[in-house]
């Protein structure tokens, strides 16, 4: 592992009696993709919104390029550079194809402006094309978000959190729902990505996908931190096969 | 005298609260703000006053009113909120206010815009003492308030339906996922409600002797007021809030003085409360 | 010139109008948040120009950048509360801030009680006092800012930002978006247009009553945005000027107006909830027909 | 202005709304000839509506009864009817309406202050007479010298209410109840001022919200109190109310209201309840004279509904123009200078004696009591120091 760029530091978050992450640490590398795996309800969503600060963790800390995110508010958190996707698409849906990629841009700041020019600037447009082109949606541009179909939005999404040119990107289950062929059309997206100096927290209930992508790979289950490895590692560890198993559910490609 | 003011309020306040309870219900299952209920209380009264002059009968006005107002609520239902279920709150909301407006503005038409009276008289004898006095009717909604919400929470709690009900009212989708079907739910809500508000129709047009098209605009928004001070879609906490209410608005009237317009009162609380309890007095998280 | 002044009338109440929709629809339309109490806004925006003119002996043109300042200072307490309290919540708080308001002009002296405030005077202008046909110009010069500024805010990245609150407030905190200051600016904006409307209306009426300000006018101006098409620039136009004019248009029904009215409002959510100019409307624009026949195509694939 | 700014404000007007296709047919209906037409604007629809009916039909009956006589001087009487929907913006447009599109020449309202109000200076803009049947507020009036005022003005029947309590109660202490509107309030503070200045106590006086039902708080306080007269003023609804409240909270002190009270639907509404209640209005039912028992009559036969004080005044008002033209021909400044005039003129509502400079009746105030169901005299205040409105 190069230089830590992100850090979780013995972070917990219970809703009233039900501890859903307990004391979870993670050191994810710059430039690396690092997949949060585990069985349903173990935590892994939960960890993604205490990131990006949608809760509030109860206990512990959360850096990113050493600037502490714990504590602050959703926007200012996404402004340091982090990124996300969710588990269940959530768009503009009104808004076309392009608007919800140009929202992306700046990182929500209230430029002066934009109070009185354009919502769009051309080099937005431009690079907001780029984009979509590069997740497979360049003729969708002018449609409305919410026409599209399931594994577009997928996409649109990806797309929107690229455009805010992102330190950190978080993927929420990126594959659900998809297609094999279009899991592995995501998974070449996602080293890309990479290579042009993302890092990327993942989170998987699917194995196989995860396992296929990321450098790393660590496991939740009921939200508690129970391996973390390489993937070959992981494949091969017995607490890990023990927690998938135990419910029936490993192996299964539910793609 | 603070005897006889508190007895004022609980009146007052078993009033909203039997106004209140239909509303409630239909937001439980629905999220839907029914304004229109309102209309069914006005139609509830005027029923009334249609079987009551001519038979005499307050039970038979009752019935009545009951049955006309449950067919009315499922009609409601069936036309105006289904069709729209899943849309935006503001759609159900703008119909709700529209067939309000539509209806009120029917009974003026087909009832005439003057006032009518509904002389109820009431063999139940009243209730005298040195420090508190209530009359035979007064105890007589007090009574039907209590007898109505005791019969509605051993439907809740102690059957099948009550059962549904509160599956439906925690997860619509996941109830129906369950094998209920959400709709005769839904429907039983609305006859269940639209009947306890045609009871209320009809007792606080004999208790003041008024009906007229417009009686349903105050309670129409005031009931909003008590079932989110209930915490939206509790049916014991839409009866503590309208007797709550009763009393505060009986109270401060009495001992604060007008401080402010009495229909205000009930808003001023809402929002006071809203800003510390965004979601009601016995609100769940939601 | 005096047989128009009826006209003039029915047209400077129909601007009024269109002032309070278009700014209600930056509310409602744009950043999504239930107002049912926009007409308290308009209240205090007259009460307000009407104290400063008639007690504090301001001029019009001192009193009207005055109420609308006064009003934005209340929209923006409206706007805090919204951050708090949502969806059906804050639509019943609204309505509640509307009864609240106007018992305040009905219960203090200050206010005028129930006899509400008279001897507001209309305008001067380089000497002039401006009459009712002068006054509409000034009306309707009023309506063509107001509608540039609408016209602004919609092509804005500001207005995009706010319609991307409405349409989902995660993920837009999660793109960086200032949600809280997004709806408090829309809030302020909105709650200003309908100050600026206030002032407008008491200087034309020369008096004013707290009823004037009841919820059943904001019950009409949600019904002019609704109908128009919550959320497009030109809807709360068409609705203001639809609702304003019908109940002239439609004097031969007069008996029978509330009863069209509440038809009307049923019909259309629930066959047009977007509004005459609403998406899948035949008189929305193309781009919104087109988005409308994608979605359908959609649709029909499954 | 200039004739060219006038026309470029038609132009541009005429470009923005389609409403002016509706007036261009509306204007296009043939006058007729040897016709007069007056307008009256009432609350035909909204909260008011009970009272935009009464005002209606008795105009109609007004009209019906001059035409069937053959006119005014062979003149038949055209009478308009408009809905002010409550609203004053709307009572504006309605303003503009009857004078410039319809033509009236006097204008007559069966409508609340409020309406009345926003009216009344149009009118005196636009030269045009106006008789308010039962709108009290002091502005309609102020408007100018075209506006009259049928009804008392407010601080009249407070001051009367204060000579009724005092002289013929013999009142010591009271409690006050007002409705919030300005007919209430006005009322109310006279009421309280001029028997404060009487020697007589004022225990409490308490204002509730137009349309209130439930009377129980404020009845109870007020039985705790003690007084030996309840003013009460309000509507018929309010009223009723109050006096079934008064009998369920045991409350047995003489309640005295006032001319809203003065509707058969009181003692509808209020049953056994009103037994005793004193009022002070402008129509004496136990009056002989056959121009109020003709309407009396003739009202309750043609809407099956007795008259009420709505109707009366609005009857009278349309009366009163009548009887104007009649003297002084169908020009409105001729009118309005032969309403001017007007001396012992026999109204429904009594007879009338004079208007004053600014406009207000001069009238007996007629103090009524309900015995068996029914409004009866009971007294008259014809004081002229009380009855005689201020300038």
């Amino acid at each position: 592992m190069a230089d830590t760029i992100f850090t979780v530091r013995s972070v917990t978050k219970a809703f009233g009696g039900l501890t859903a992450l307990k004391a979870v640490t993670l050191e994810v590398g710059r430039e690396e993709i690092f997949a949060v795996i585990g069985p349903n309800g173990a935590g892994k969503t939960t960890l993604f919104n205490v990131i990006s600060g949608v809760y509030r963790p109860d206990e512990g800390e959360i850096y990113l390029a050493g600037r502490p995110l714990h504590g602050l508010t959703t926007h200012r958190i996404a402004r340091l550079g982090v990124a996300r996707t969710f588990q269940i698409t959530r768009l503009f849906k009104q808004l076309t194809v392009l608007d919800n990629v140009v929202l992306g841009f700046g990182r929500g700041d209230i430029d002066p402006r934009g109070l009185v020019g354009g919502a769009r600037r051309p080099a937005e447009v431009e690079r907001a094309k780029e984009l979509l082109a590069a997740v497979g949606l360049k003729d969708s541009a002018g449609l409305t978000a919410g026409t599209l179909a399931y594994g577009d939005q997928r996409r649109l999404e990806l797309a929107r959190a690229m455009a805010m040119d992102p330190t950190l990107l978080l993927l929420d289950e990126p594959c659900a729902g998809l297609t094999h062929h279009e899991a592995l059309e995501l998974a070449a997206l996602i080293r890309r990505l990479k290579d042009s100096g993302v890092t990327v927290v993942l989170v998987e209930h699917n194995m196989y996908v995860a396992m296929g992508v990321a450098d790393r790979v660590a496991v939740l289950d009921h939200g508690e931190k129970i391996a973390e490895g390489s993937p070959e590692a992981i494949q091969r560890d017995p607490v890990v096969i023990e927690a998938y198993l135990g419910r029936g559910e490993a192996g299964e490609d539910r793609a | 005298m603070v005897v006889q003011q508190i007895a004022n309020g609980v009146v007052l306040g078993s009033l909203y609260a039997l106004v209140a309870l239909g509303l409630t219900l239909v937001y439980g299952v629905l999220r839907i703000l029914h304004v229109a209920h309102a209309g069914v209380f006005v139609l509830g009264a005027y029923v009334g006053v249609l079987v009551y002059l001519p038979t005499g009968s307050l039970a038979l006005a009752i019935v009545s009113a009951a049955v006309v107002c449950s067919l009315a609520g499922l009609i409601m239902y069936r036309f105006l909120y289904r069709p729209v279920l899943g849309r935006p709150p503001l759609v159900p909301l703008i119909i709700s206010i529209g067939a309000f407006m539509f209806l009120e503005d029917l009974y003026r038409l087909v009832m005439g815009p003057y006032i009518k009276s509904l002389p109820v008289t009431i063999r139940a004898a009243g209730f005298e003492t040195a420090a508190v006095r209530l009359t035979g009717y007064q105890l007589f909604i007090v009574a039907a308030a209590a007898g109505l919400l005791l019969g509605l929470w051993w439907l809740m709690r102690g059957t099948r339906l009550g059962l549904a009900w509160r599956a439906s009212a925690q997860d619509l989708e996941t109830a129906a996922a369950h094998g209920i079907n959400t709709d005769v739910i839904i429907g039983v809500c609305f006859v269940i409600g639209s009947a306890i508000a045609a009871v209320a129709g009809v007792m606080v047009g004999g208790y003041y002797n008024q009906v007229y098209p417009s009686m349903g605009s105050v309670p129409a928004y005031k009931a909003l007021a008590v079932i989110v001070l209930g915490g939206m879609g509790s049916v014991p906490g839409t009866v503590i809030a309208g007797l709550a209410l009763g009393l505060a608005e009986t109270l401060t009237m009495v001992w604060v003085g007008t401080f402010l317009p009495r229909d205000a009162i009930a808003f001023l609380v809402l929002i006071l409360m809203l800003l510390v309890k965004p979601t009601g007095l016995l609100g769940r998280a939601s | 010139m005096i047989s128009s002044l009826y006209l003039v009338t029915v047209v400077t109440m129909t601007c009024i109008y269109i002032i309070l929709a278009s700014g209600l629809n930056i509310i409602t339309g744009y950043a999504g948040q239930p107002n049912l109490g926009h007409a308290a806004f308009f209240g205090i925006g007259a009460y307000a120009s009407a104290l400063l003119t008639t007690k504090a002996g301001l001029s019009f043109w001192a009193a009207l950048p005055l109420a609308i300042l006064i009003t934005a200072v209340v929209g923006l307490a409206l706007g805090v509360i919204s951050l708090r309290v949502r969806d059906d919540f804050l639509a019943i708080t609204t309505i509640g801030v509307n009864f609240v308001v106007v018992s305040v002009f009905l219960y203090f002296t200050f206010f005028g009680r129930a006899l509400g405030l008279g001897g507001i005077p209309r305008p001067t202008l380089f000497g002039y006092n401006l009459q009712k046909p002068q006054y509409l110009v000034l009306v309707l010069a009023v309506v063509a800012l107001v509608m540039a500024l609408c016209w602004v805010f919609s092509r804005s990245r500001l207005g995009l930002m706010v319609t991307a609150v409405r349409e989902d407030e995660i993920a837009a905190r999660c793109l960086g978006l200032d949600v809280t200051r997004l709806k408090i600016i829309a809030f302020v904006l909105g709650t200003s247009l309908a100050g600026l409307a206030g002032s407008l209306y008491a200087h034309f009426m020369t008096f004013i009553s707290p009823y004037d300000f009841a919820f059943p006018v904001s019950i009409t101006i949600m019904c002019m945005v609704v109908l128009g098409g919550a959320g497009t620039l030109w809807g709360p136009v068409v609705g203001a000027v639809v609702l304003a004019s019908a109940p002239e248009l439609l004097r031969f029904i007069q008996d029978y107006r509330m009863l069209v009215y509440g038809s009307l409002l049923v019909l259309l959510m629930l066959f047009q909830p977007s509004g005459l100019l609403g998406m899948g409307s035949a008189f929305a624009g193309r781009e919104l027909r087109l988005a409308a026949r994608a979605r359908g195509r959609v649709n029909q694939g499954g | 202005m200039s004739a060219y700014r006038g026309k470029w404000v038609n132009a541009l007007l005429a470009g923005l709304l389609i409403v002016a296709l509706a007036f261009s047919f509306a204007g296009c209906k043939p006058k007729e000839p040897q016709v007069v037409k007056i307008g009256v604007f009432a609350p035909i629809t909204g909260p008011a509506a009970a009272d935009g009916a009464a005002a209606t039909n008795a105009a109609i009956l007004a009209v019906e009864k001059v035409n069937n006589a053959g006119g005014i001087n062979g003149v038949k009487v055209e009478l308009l009817t408009y809905d002010d929907q409550f609203s004053s913006a709307q009572a504006v447009a309605v303003a503009h309406q009857m004078i410039e599109r319809d033509g009236v020449v006097a204008i007559v309202s069966g409508s609340y202050s409020t309406p009345t109000r926003a009216v009344a200076p149009i009118a005196q803009e636009a030269k045009i007479p106006l008789v308010a049947g039962y709108a009290v507020h002091p502005d309609i009036t102020a408007a100018g010298d075209f506006c009259f005022r049928n009804s008392f003005v407010g601080t009249v029947q407070g001051l009367a209410a204060a000579e009724v309590a005092v002289r013929d109660l013999g009142a010591k202490k009271v409690s006050i109840l007002m409705v919030d509107t300005d007919f209430g309030r006005i009322l109310g503070e006279t009421f309280k001022q001029t028997v404060e200045a009487r020697g007589v106590k004022v225990l409490s006086i308490d204002a509730y919200p137009y349309g209130e039902k439930d009377f129980s708080a404020l009845l109870t306080k007020i039985k705790g109190l003690n007084p030996d007269l309840l003013y009460a003023t309000g509507y018929y609804a309010e009223g009723a109310a109050i006096a079934l409240g008064a009998q369920t909270v045991g409350l047995t002190c003489q309640i005295l209201g006032m001319e809203g009270m003065d509707s058969p639907k009181f003692l509808e509404l209020g049953g056994a309840a009103t037994e005793g209640i004193i009022i002070t209005t402008n129509l004496n039912r136990d009056d002989m004279r056959p121009i109020a028992q003709e309407f009396l009559q003739a009202y309750e036969s043609r809407f099956n509904v007795p008259a009420d004080m709505v109707a009366a005044s609005t009857y009278d008002a349309i009366l009163i123009v009548c009887e104007a033209m009649r003297v002084g021909g169908f020009e409105p400044q001729a009118i309005r200078d032969a309403i001017a005039g007007l001396t012992n003129f026999e109204g429904v509502t009594g007879v009338i004696q004079a208007f004053t400079p600014s406009g207000e009746v001069i009238k007996p105030v007629q103090v009524q009591i309900v015995r068996d169901g029914a409004f009866h005299f009971f007294s008259v205040v014809d004081d002229p120091a009380i009855i005689t409105p201020p300038n």
